[in-house]
């Protein structure tokens, strides 16, 4: 798994690779949540645009950052999920309430 | 039906092991005529079974070991993904979509195991360990017949 | 030696698990801080041991079973694998470059096995069966620390 | 394992791809021989620039093809082997017996 982090403003912008499964959920989790400790963050936009496996373990991840976002009232933006990936998102029922986006300029255009 | 080709897998109940068991288990199964699409299904699906085995059949529990028995019949491609675990008590109530036993989970493990096999069985009781059994329909590489 | 991980494969005895087994072994060893030509030459190792079981060992009976079995270590990475075939004779004979049984094999196997090992070891007796180990030295995963 | 044969003259023109190991070792040595049985050929060009993976069970049939077409005054000439393949060629000693060149253009110039 690669993870990459940008901050925009209040939009924290991550770039991630690899597989997102059991094995790496829990260091994701933390890297995300130190991340967004540190900083008031509304946004966090996901670029999953080099992520190539995903189940429901990585799906948890995501959620629980949706979950802690949504809250403080801000939201989570998916960037290019590749088909596999995308499919999986959609069996879950995530694609319902984030939005996955082409590409990154789309998702920071979707921040107002 | 007649077993053309079976593998066994065993391995130590640590997260790691699910990218390990995925691979695994699609190396095998590309034998089979899969597409790729029928991959990434055989790839999703037992690394929930693998999963489920780690974090709910051992609590995470490091030193137990998971099972990966992979049979290639003429009719399909088996899985089974065996722990002796902690078991299930109420198997219909664990089997139902966002039921989960852990507030951080979805429960949507036995959804993708069960939208991505044509059939799915789980065996289990309390402290005798789970078995989850999956079938799918693909035909043997080279023959031109495809079920679906 | 600690022991940080292991697995343990069984397969069918027929040619077509060759492929399959180094696949298996190279996703397993990928926890491992492998470099590429250490992948590559991990998959020509396991191929010329698991062949060797399949074709010596068990002279292409399609219906015995081969297990190997991948261990891994703080020191690196053990690899084994185990026929209960017709075993070897005379081992230090087997092993020597170009020797071979078989006037349509090359006689590479155990070189190939050698030079891709920091340590080989082959147990066997006739009737025995035959257990191949071979060690390599590779850091873990995000460990400075090479050893070569 | 891809294998693709074409004739130019007395030359068989080979392309083969994939993984050539055990598996598919009897089907390769087949696939050759009722090729060469079929017709006479005097050079084996084989373009391995497509093989992913070599083990002593590949190079045993590439060999015992030397060993038939060298016994009538013939040669092998290997094309493209990718670095993991080629080390392995190296290692076995095979390069000492018959060439590897970079394309096809070249192996059909060391045919006289
Ligand atoms: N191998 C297992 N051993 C014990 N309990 C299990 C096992 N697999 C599943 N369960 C139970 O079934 C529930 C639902 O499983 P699942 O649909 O995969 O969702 P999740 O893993 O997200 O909880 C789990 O929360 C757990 O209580
Ligand atoms: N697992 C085995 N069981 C029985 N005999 C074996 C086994 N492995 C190797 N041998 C013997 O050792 C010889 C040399 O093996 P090897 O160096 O791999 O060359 P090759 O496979 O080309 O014959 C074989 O020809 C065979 O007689």
């Amino acid at each position: 798994m690669h993870v990459d982090m940008e901050y925009q403003q209040d939009t924290l912008l991550v770039r991630l690779g690899g597989e997102l499964d059991l094995g790496v959920a829990d260091k994701l989790r933390k890297a995300l949540d130190s991340q967004l400790a540190e900083k008031k963050t509304k946004y966090l936009i996901l670029n999953l645009s080099r992520v190539t496996f995903i189940d429901s373990s990585g799906l948890g991840v995501i959620l629980g950052r949706y979950k802690r976002l949504v809250h403080s009232g801000g939201k989570v933006i998916l960037v290019g999920a590749q088909p596999q990936v995308k499919r999986i998102l959609e069996l879950s029922g995530l694609l319902q309430i984030m939005e996955d986006c082409p590409d990154e300029n789309k998702a920071l255009s979707k921040i107002v | 039906m007649k077993i053309i080709n079976r593998c066994t897998i065993e391995f130590a109940s640590i997260p790691e092991n699910v990218a390990f068991a995925r691979v695994a288990v699609a190396a095998f199964a590309s034998q089979l005529d899969c597409t790729l699409p029928e991959l990434e299904e055989i790839k999703v699906a037992v690394s929930e079974a693998v999963g489920n085995a780690i974090i709910h059949g051992y609590r995470n529990k490091p030193d137990k070991t998971v099972r990966v028995i992979v049979t290639i019949y003429k009719e399909g491609l088996e899985i089974r993904v065996e722990d002796c675990g902690t078991g299930i008590a109420d198997i219909d109530l664990a089997m139902q979509p966002a039921y989960s036993t852990d507030p951080e989970r979805m429960g949507l493990g036995f959804v993708f195991m069960q939208s991505f096999s044509d059939r799915l069985q789980v065996d289990s009781s309390p402290g005798q360990g789970t078995t989850v059994t999956m079938f799918k329909q693909i035909g043997l590489r080279g023959a031109k017949a495809r079920a679906n």
